[in-house]
Formats: structure tokens, C-alpha cells, sequence
């Protein structure tokens, strides 16, 4: 198992990530809000709610709603895409709320919603794991009781090798992308997609590999939360 | 609508059974009827259970996306036609079947088991469009394989339409030249409901579903590979489990190509 | 009138369907759901209801509204047809409902709707009339109370020549094509539609000719619904 | 607004009379202004009783359908304004503006009083597309035979623009010549109300309307012909009442065909 | 400040009109309506309500809302114009809004809506001018209570000069356009909006200009109201 | 969210003062940072106060209009993205997210600092496309100024890409040419509250508007024009407020612009 390292493009180690930056509270009137950045991948996240559903007909006796969306700015891309709506913004949409999902206590706020809105400005692949990192760390800033942090990154196949957090030109030439998204305490993978051809041994080495990335991306998202909490310390200290 | 209690699932599921007698890795019973469609140029239908849909394919002349000028494009999308749930609405595609088509479209390109390349015209101008469009007709679950059944037995029947001295599709005269497929690539999708696993589940246990995990395998030279992955529901599942639905979409996967094959 | 009988294009006499196909309970899931071939054209009808009304606002205080949808699969057509909502298809729904609605006891089901969905999956004309001939059988088998059946056919005029049930060839050279439905209880024609040129007379022939049709689609109607109950009575006897 | 009781309407129809004094096969005073849109290249704005529609042509160069490469294209489209009705909402045309967009272009085009191919600029490349666009301005019932006044009063209006050298429209110089049109296909309305036969039903008669058919007729040679029929209303029809209707539309469409020619 | 009178292509001398028409009670279904021509700019205005609100959610407590929807009609421009709303068409219902909105007495009218069609059916400049016009108007007609009328016109600069109400060849070639709309009880602009290049004091001696203008246009409509009185007054008379 | 009581904002005013300590005629804290989005070819995220928006700038090829064959094209849009307000929703653009992008598109078209023969590429077939999408992150108010800020900023940022030989955008390769800008259109909105005018309102301030008026002024030549004017609110304006807001627009946009020059 790549025990010889080979060189990656950008001359990374194979389990090694971009540059990792994570922030809490960068916005102002969402209810919370987290920055997250992997390299040139930069996501937005803003959460509204425990507030009132609308349409009224969403509602949930027994639990709140919880609504995702990911938008990709238009200028995120090499090309300019398209606002709005994609049937590809739809599925992460989907696998986003899902992978999410499980660690909210969403019953603790019977007939409410909570949306979390995820904004790409910058895609540079992990477009969905930087999303769902920002996402998580929004929901906390928000104060909406969490079980856990979900934490979300890929792998994948370039040129045979099985390597960490794929990017750039890595991404074009890559013959297989995986992202995941892990639950620690319950040692859940909570989302998992996957295109490329692989063998049932590179497929359990791949997934291997971003679970157990995922563990640096749940360190930079607790310590944003701490940076957060250190700060709003400092300010109690002052009054 | 009769619905199954959850907890009745779950229950009858943790004693290693299950509702209709299957075991925990059978499908329910599978037919697949090609060129059930007259008017596709390649067409079929699958019967998964009561789960049944149709796929038919159409072939166009169009031009290529410009970062692939010399390919053939594909174009899989599937309606969750009103009449086959009381659930299902009009209007556009719900995220479901986003979804499922996409997840399909994923196994059948991700594998390349078709060439592209084969589907040009002429470089840069004029490609072959290959529509794939899945009608379900009946909801019992699982739609995703029964769609990936259907879209790969339909490829498998298509028959590529004349083209006229003026590049024109010349509907009255097909050839009699199908597509090169080299596998066969198609979706088994595995459940935990509880601590176990179980294949193709039913409509009656999707409520009990905690989660879900779609594989997409083929067949290449011999060899079975992996090429497309999805998880679904809203719990997680540990690394082992993902394991063990791995293996298992291997070795189903086998079985279900036997039926693609002898369709 | 048509006394020498000529040669149609396929070898049909003049008043000759293709071969005519139905079947009821096609579909698990709908409340009652039929089959109906009219040589290439084939359409499926199922029907869910008498139903709460969503949205609300829709609902009828004194009768169930009847919603009809005809939808073409992509495949049906030579060309692939685009999904979704046409004019065309608008069109074709408002005259099924017209056609349909005299025969169903509406009031029975105050405050409910009854949905009939249509899916035309092979397209060689009459589509319309398949679509109405399905949508029939299918809420007689969801055990709608009807007055009666309304069958649905068309006649034509294609090289000079008065006919019945035009298709294939026929149909692109044809002159003249008229889609009726009939209520034979009553003697109404539910549904009228005609483009091309006739004369009066033409078009009072073609028109009887039409209705004159419907009636073997009527039997073959209620062959389909007999069989049904042949074969529930024999399941009936099993136990 | 105060709405008339469907049955006081019913009994005085199956009296053999009408609210407002008509005769049963009379039509509600007509008006036809030729010219009344000065952006147009045709136009004509008709009232039908209280009805009034106005229709505009416009035309503009376009390509041909990949079928029919030599013709010209006809698009009639109707908008129901909602300040022509209460109940007439913004939005996408609902069923009632398909249907008259839909019945006023049948009558039209199969009549074939208007020879396509003639609209043809470059065959398979550049021909005339001849948009004729309908807005309701205010609805007092019949809106399918006002639309139909409106829309062949309007075509024999139109002038064709002149073309630039670089083939595109030349908007500063309009040619003066219009459409060669070779009859007048009209539709014609009435209504099944009880027993009784009545035309061109307004608003206040059509809540106790049961059926109604739209005949097409137009003129040819001296000779009358049908080119269309539509049947609306929830309630049938006999074979006997379409007959009696299709003769009483023949005879009404050439009092109507002499209020066009002389517009 | 033009002290020699220049010539204007069509001839007009720099403040004067093209012909104006105005007419109330054009529509037999609306509550109330209007006609408002300027040269060959004309518009229909229709007026519903005060009514009930739907969708119910818009409803205020306190006062009637006040919805207008600006729409061309396909034939209304030189180039056949697609129907539906446009970009363009959603700024001006909105500004439209805003500008009659401070004469109607909304506070009147809690829980009700009164609705405002204007259709443009040939379109020379100004077309958004015309509209308010024919809405004021046509909102009188309904007997809808207003503070006073909103009269709207706009002026400009072509080839240098500043003159009211451009036109036909002048709009293509000129420089800036400015459309108001005056409340002349309040002595208030209701709107203004401006594209074109100009110095700070043509700017101001534009708006000068413009606002001078909705005099002429105020007499319009006040005399289009007078001939309604006076009609109905001689029907009276009758009776 | 706790909102501020408009009678309050209104007696504050009144007496010259402001909330948050401004003078009436001070915008708020302003940052301009030109590169903020790496993706894109020009980019700028502008913090006013806390209204927060981001811009990009992306170029393509494509078609010009048929009546300006020889001039690129510039698209403006503003997406109210739901994360930056509670009340913003998703789907298509509302009134205020349209009238944002036409007035900060108005403002720079109509200054004609960008010469768009200049973005001609092939006359009547090819031209550059210059797309510039305005995202807003968090709105505190007085949207207009901070996206119109941030849309030339952004175009003072941009690269056009280089153009491989088939004609295509070759996205590795940018190259260093940017855009020939000949001033700054910017728009600067004042708001009249009561009988006071105040310079960008804030949201907190937003209901106690009456009538708020943005001003589009450029440099040239040392002078300052105005190109835009757009008035909103549901309240008049005299023609003295008008005169006086027109007066500090010209002033303030001379400070803004040196931050925009600045930055």
C-alpha cells in the first residue's frame, strides 16, 4: 500500500491536505455562520432557525425540519455557470441534509426548520466536503444542539496512486473521487459517493484513507469552534 | 395506503427474516423484457417485485460539449411518473429522482464501458445524443437498481437509426448496428436496517431503512470492478458495514449480470 | 358512400382498427390502473382517489374534482420528446377530463379529488383516444361508480378515402383526422376534435363513422373489465 | 361581480329566447378595426358584444423546422390578460388560453388558405416566421371566435417587412406586400344549453352552457369546407346536435367571412 | 437655457407634447380602466379590487396592498417581444408601484387587495409613463379614494438639447432619458430614474423640464375624468 | 431578529443624529479587497458596515447582439443568496435583486467608461461576454452602493483569459490585459427620512425610510457626470430634496471613488 511515496502534482505526500482554514460567525445576521477553506475550494455557511416553517405543510410534529441548500456561485468555476438551480446542485442538496442529519438533535424542536444555506465561492473539487465542513461548524455558531461534528473530505485514484484531498489538475486527470463525511463518536460515515473504476481492494483502501483524513478536518473545525469560544471568553474577561 | 410499521421491520429484520420470505441477501424476483418500447430505438422493461419501469432509448445527431468534441454524448434521465405512487406529483424531476438517474448515469459512464469516441460524426460538429429515459410505472422500492436494470438492458437493444446523405436521422431504415458495450456495469444497492443488512429493500421496509449504500460494479476481462458508490438515508454507516456491502455488491452484481446477459 | 371497398396502406378495410389490446390492474400501486393498445399506440392509465384535495383551495364543497394528466414518455415519439408540460399536452388533458367527466358520479365524493394519469408510452396516433380508453377502464377498476364507459376512437380521411383508426403511413399523408368519445348510454359524444379540409358531408360521415367505432372499442372495454372479474371470481373460488 | 343564476339562463333559453334579447343563432354585435396596432405589421382589434380582443402580427426571420425546410412558421399565441377578467391570473397561459391559441391556429393553418412555402427566404435556413399574438382585453364569453375574428383580420393586415442586404430585417422600410391568403377560415361557436342550441354563448350564459363545439369553416372556390372542430363543456353531445351544429356554423361562417372582407 | 428654439426631428418645439389621449371606462369587465396614448405610445390600464388576497399570506392588517403588474404586449415593439415577465417588466411593476402608491388611501381598505394591470400595446418611449397615467386613471374609474392624481412624462437630452418627452427617432439617437412622475397636491416626485450621460445642472434643468411636463399630462387626466362625470351626468339627465 | 422601531430611527434623525453615531452625510466603514475570489477573472468583496457582497467577473465567447455586431456584452446579475438575510429565499431573483443588478448595470454601461468595440472579437460573430455576478453575503442595508461598489472593483481587477487558436478560452493561460476602464461609475444612495436626508441607510434605519434616491456619478476628465438615477421608496421626493441629494451624490462619490482607486 504506496509504502514507496511517490510525488504529487503539487508535491503534497499522498495523505496530505491542502491548506486548511476555518472560521466561525463571518457573517452577521445568520442566525450562525462558518467559513471553510481546502486550498482553493472556499465555502460559506449560513444557518437560520429553530424559526417557523413555511410552507406550513413541512412541519413536523415530532421534530424540526432540517433544509440544506448548495448554491456554486457563478464565478466559482473556470467557466461561468449558470445561477440557480442544477440537477447536480439538487443531489448534494440531498446528500449534504443526509450527511448532516444524523447528528442534530432535530427532536428538540418539534414544528420548526432549520435551513443551512451553503455557498461555494470557490471550486477547486471537495466542493460538497467543504460545504458540509462549513455547514457543521455554522450549526454550532447557530447554538443548535449537536451530538457531533460531522466531518467531510475525499480521496481518490490519480495515475494508480490512492492519495488524499484530490485538487487542481489532479482533478482532471483523476481517475476516481470519493468523498466522505464521518461521525466520530459513532464512528459513522454519514455520506459516501464515489465515480471511477476501482478494485474491491483500492475501494476499501480509498475509503480508508478519507475516513481517516477526516479526523484533521474535525481538528481544524473544533478549534475554529474554540478560537470562538476563546474569543467570546476574552471579551467576557474585559466587561 | 396500507403502510408496514417501521418497528414490525426492524423486528422481524433483527431475527435474520424478513417480511415476504426472502432471505437477507435475495432481490425479489427479477424480469427484464427488451425492446418492450416499438417506438425507442432500444427499449426495456424490468420488473423488480412490484417495482416495475421502463427504459427506452433514443438516439439524435447533435453537436458535442466543447471539452469532449469528438464524443458522443449521453443523457440519462429519469420521471417518477405521477401513476406509479400516490406520492409521486407532477412537475419537475423531485430530488429522488435526481437521484436515481444520476446514479445510474454515474455506474454507466464512470465504467466506460461505452466508447465515446465510437459515437462521433464528425469531430467538433456532429455527435450521436444517447437520451436514456426511465418511466416508473410502479413504486415498490428500490428504484435505483430496478432503473440501472432497465437502462443497461435498453443500451444492450438499441439499434443506432440511418443517417440521410444530408446528415439527416432516417427514421424509416435503422441499421442494424448496435452499440459496443464491453460490460456490463449495474447498481445493487444494500440496506441497515437495525445491525443488519439486507439487499434491494421493498417499499414496506424503506421506512425502517436507516441507511442505504448503492454500488455500481462491472465486469472487465474477467474481473468485477467497482465503478460507482452512493450512500443514501439519514444514518451512518461504519467502515466494516461499507465493507461488508461491498463484497456483497460484488458477488450480486454477478448473479444480476447473468440476467442482463440472458435478457 | 364508400361502396368499392379500396386497399389502406397496411391492408385494413376501410373500417378496420388495428389489433386492440386491454388489460385492467396492470399496476400495484395506483388504486386502479388499466392497459390499452390500439395496434403501435399504447397507453397506461392509473387513477388514484376519491382523495383529499391538495391544495385545498381546489376543493369542491358538493362533488369530487376529477384532475386528468396525459403525458407523453420520451420514448414514444420517432423523436425523442422533451419531458414535461406542453401545450399540446395541456390541451389534451382538459379535452380527456371533458371526455371523461359526464360518466363519473362526481357528487358521490364531496370534498375529494380523483387524479387519472396518463402515460402514452408508444406514440402512432389516436393517442388521445388510447389515453381516454385506459383512463376508463382504470377508474372502473379503482371501483369508481360510473354511469357507463366512455369509449374513444378516430376516424379520418386520408387520399380521398374515408377510414377508420388512421396510423402509420396514413397518418402523415392523411387529410383529415377526428378523435371522438362516446357515451353509449346516453348516445353523447364527449369528446370532438377535427383539423383538415372536409366537405359537410364528409364530416358528418366521418364523424358516424368515428362513433360507429367505438363501439367495438366499448366491447373490448368491457371484455377487459369482465376478465377481471372471471379471474377474481375464479381466485375467489380457489379460496 | 354579480354572476347570473345558470338556471334563470336555462329556462329562458329552453323558452327559445336570451337574456339579452337575441335571437338563438345570433351572434353579439361585431366590430373589426383593421390596423389598430401602429407597432404591427398587422393588427386588428375586434369586439364581440362586450368581448374584445386585439391581435397583433408580427413577423421575423427565423429557421425553418428540420421537417418542413421550405416554409414558413406560424405561431399563435394567446395571452389572457388579467385585466380582461377577474378570474384571469399573471402567469404561464393556463388551459383555457392553450385551448383558443391552439383551436385559432388549427382553423388557420389547416385551411391551408396560406401557402408556407411561399414564406420561404432560403430553404432549410431562413424563412418568415409569422407570430400572431392575441391579448383579451376584456372577456365577456366566446373568446375562441373573437380570437379567430381577430387573428385572420390581422394576417390580412400584414404587410411583410423589407430585408437588408445582410438578410435581416429592414424595419425602417416596410414592403407592401402582405400575405397571399386564400380564404377566410373563421371559427364558429355554439352551445348545447338544456335541449336548445344557441351561438356565441357570453359570459353570462356560460355557467349554464352543458357542451359547446367550435366549428372551423372557410371558403374555397365559391364551395364551404370544415378545416377544424373542437368540443368543449362537460357535458356530450349527439350526433344529431353536432349535424344540426355543423350546419348552422357553415351558414353562420359566411355571414362572418362578409364582416372580415369588408373590415 | 435653450434660448433658441432648435428643430426637433418631428418638428415638436423642445417642451411640447406629442398628442395625448386619454379615456376612462375603456373595459367593461375591471372595476375600473383607462386609455392613455402619447404619440404612439399606448397603454390599457385595468383595475380589480379593493378584493380579497390571494395568496392569503400577503394580506396586511392595517391597510389594502397594492399590486401592479406591468406587461408589453408581444406586438407592442419593433421586434416581435417574448410574453412573460422580464427583468425589465419586474423593475417597472415595482417603480410603477412606488409611484402611485402615495395618492391611494390604503389605510382604507385593510385585508384587501387592489390589483393594477397595465398593458402596453405599442410602445414609442415612454412607456412606462404612459402606464402610470392610465392607472391613475383607471384607479379613479374604480372609485378607488386618492389623494390626488400621479401624472408622469419623461424628458431628455438628444444631440445635445434637453427636451420633454422623447420620441421615435430621437429615442434611438438620444443621449439621456428621464422618466418621472409627479404628485402635484405634495408637490413630490414619486418616480425618477435616469440613464445618459449629463452634467449636475442638466440634470437638475432635465427634472425641471420633466416635472413641468406632468402639468400638461395632469390636465389630461383630469379632463378625461371631467368628460366621464359629465357623460354620466347627461345619462342622467336622461333618466 | 430584534428590529429597531422605525418612530425611533425617525426622532433620531429628526434631530440630526443617527444610531450608530454617523454624521448624516457619513457612509459607513468601507473595505474594498480586489482578488478575493481566485476562480474568478476579476473579483471583489466589499464590506459596507455589515452589508458584506462579493463579486466576480467571468469572461466567455460568445454571440453579440444582432443590433450591436461589433460590441461585447456585459451581464449584470445579483443573486440575494438566503444565507445573508432571514428573509431572503431561495429561487428566481425578486424586485429588489433585479432592480439592484439593472441600476449598478445602468451605472456603468451608460458612463460608457468601457469601450465594448473594444471587446469585439470577430464583428457579428464573435465578442467577449463579460459576465459580472454579484453574490451578497450579508445584507445590512443599502445593497445597491455596496454591489455596485463591488461590481467595478471587481472590474478593475479583471484579466481577460488568452484564446487558443480554434477560437477557444484557454483557461490556463490568463492573460495580463485587463479591461480599459475610463473612470468610476459609482452609485451613492441617500435616503429621506422625515425631513432629513441621510447617506447609506442601514437596515436598522430601512423602515423608518420615506424615499431614498441613488445617484450613478463617473469622472471624466477631471469633471463628474452623473449617468444613472434610480428613486425608490414609497414616499415622494421635492424637487429641492432631489436637487440637494443630486449635490452630495456628485461630492460623495468623489470620496468613494478614491477608495475604490485605492484599493
Amino acid at each position: 500500500m504506496n509504502i514507496v511515496e511517490f510525488k504529487r502534482i503539487d508535491g503534497r505526500k499522498h495523505d496530505e491536505f491542502r491548506p486548511i482554514e476555518a472560521r466561525v460567525g463571518v457573517l452577521q445576521k445568520a442566525d450562525g455562520s462558518a467559513y471553510f477553506r481546502l486550498g482553493n475550494t472556499v465555502a460559506i455557511a449560513g444557518v437560520y432557525g429553530p424559526r417557523k416553517v413555511h410552507p406550513r405543510h413541512e412541519e413536523q410534529l415530532d421534530r424540526a425540519i432540517l433544509r440544506t441548500r448548495y448554491n456554486m456561485a457563478p464565478f466559482a468555476t473556470t467557466e461561468r455557470g449558470r445561477p440557480g438551480y442544477s440537477r447536480r446542485s439538487i443531489e448534494i442538496s440531498m446528500v449534504t441534509r443526509q450527511a448532516i442529519n444524523p447528528v442534530i438533535f432535530l427532536e428538540e424542536f418539534p414544528k420548526t426548520a432549520i435551513d443551512v444555506h451553503i455557498e461555494v465561492l470557490q471550486a477547486d473539487a471537495s466542493t460538497r466536503c467543504v460545504g458540509i465542513n462549513a455547514a457543521c461548524l455554522a450549526l454550532a455558531d447557530a447554538g443548535i444542539p449537536m451530538r457531533d461534528l460531522v466531518a467531510s473530505c475525499s480521496a481518490g485514484k490519480v495515475n494508480g496512486n490512492i492519495i488524499l484531498d484530490i485538487a487542481g489538475k489532479e482533478d482532471t486527470e483523476g481517475e476516481v473521487d470519493l468523498p466522505v463525511a464521518y461521525y466520530p463518536k459513532k464512528k459513522h460515515v454519514t455520506l459516501l459517493q464515489m465515480d471511477g473504476i476501482v478494485t474491491r481492494e483500492e475501494a476499501k483502501e480509498i475509503v480508508k484513507l478519507a475516513v481517516g483524513g477526516t479526523k484533521k478536518i474535525y481538528e481544524a473545525q473544533k478549534s475554529a469552534l474554540r478560537k470562538k469560544y476563546e474569543i467570546e471568553g476574552e471579551k467576557n474577561d474585559i466587561y | 395506503m396500507i403502510s408496514t410499521d417501521p418497528q414490525l421491520i426492524k423486528n422481524i429484520v433483527s431475527n435474520g427474516e424478513r417480511l415476504d420470505g426472502r432471505g437477507m441477501y435475495d432481490y425479489r424476483k427479477i424480469t427484464i423484457e427488451k425492446g418492450a418500447v416499438a417506438t425507442a430505438d432500444g427499449s426495456a422493461r424490468v420488473k423488480l417485485g412490484n417495482t416495475e419501469v421502463i427504459c427506452g432509448v433514443k438516439f439524435s445527431v447533435g453537436e458535442p460539449f466543447s471539452d469532449t468534441p469528438d464524443e458522443g454524448v449521453l443523457m440519462v434521465a429519469a420521471e417518477f411518473v405521477p401513476l406509479a405512487s400516490p406520492e409521486f406529483e407532477s412537475g419537475p424531476p423531485g430530488e429522488e429522482a435526481v437521484e436515481a438517474s444520476r446514479v445510474v448515469d454515474r455506474a454507466i459512464r464512470e465504467s466506460k464501458v461505452i466508447d465515446f469516441k465510437k459515437l462521433c460524426i464528425t469531430p467538433g460538429e456532429k455527435v450521436w445524443m444517447v437520451f436514456v429515459d426511465i418511466d416508473v410505472l410502479d413504486n415498490d422500492g428500490n428504484l435505483i437498481d430496478a432503473a440501472s436494470l432497465a437502462a443497461i438492458a435498453a443500451l444492450f437493444d438499441a439499434k443506432l437509426p440511418g443517417l440521410k446523405e444530408d446528415g439527416k436521422i432516417d427514421y424509416d431504415n435503422k441499421s442494424d448496428q448496435g452499440l459496443q458495450i464491453n460490460g456490463i456495469p449495474l447498481s445493487t444497492t444494500f440496506a441497515k436496517v437495525g445491525d443488519s443488512i439486507i439487499a434491494d429493500p421493498d417499499l414496506s421496509e424503506a421506512e425502517a431503512v436507516d441507511a442505504r449504500l448503492t454500488v455500481g460494479t462491472f465486469d472487465k476481462d474477467g474481473d468485477v470492478l467497482l465503478c460507482s458508490m452512493q450512500k443514501g438515508g439519514s444514518v451512518g454507516l461504519t467502515v466494516e458495514e461499507l465493507e461488508k456491502i461491498i463484497d456483497l455488491a460484488i458477488s450480486k452484481g454477478k448473479e444480476l449480470r447473468k440476467m442482463v446477459a440472458n435478457a
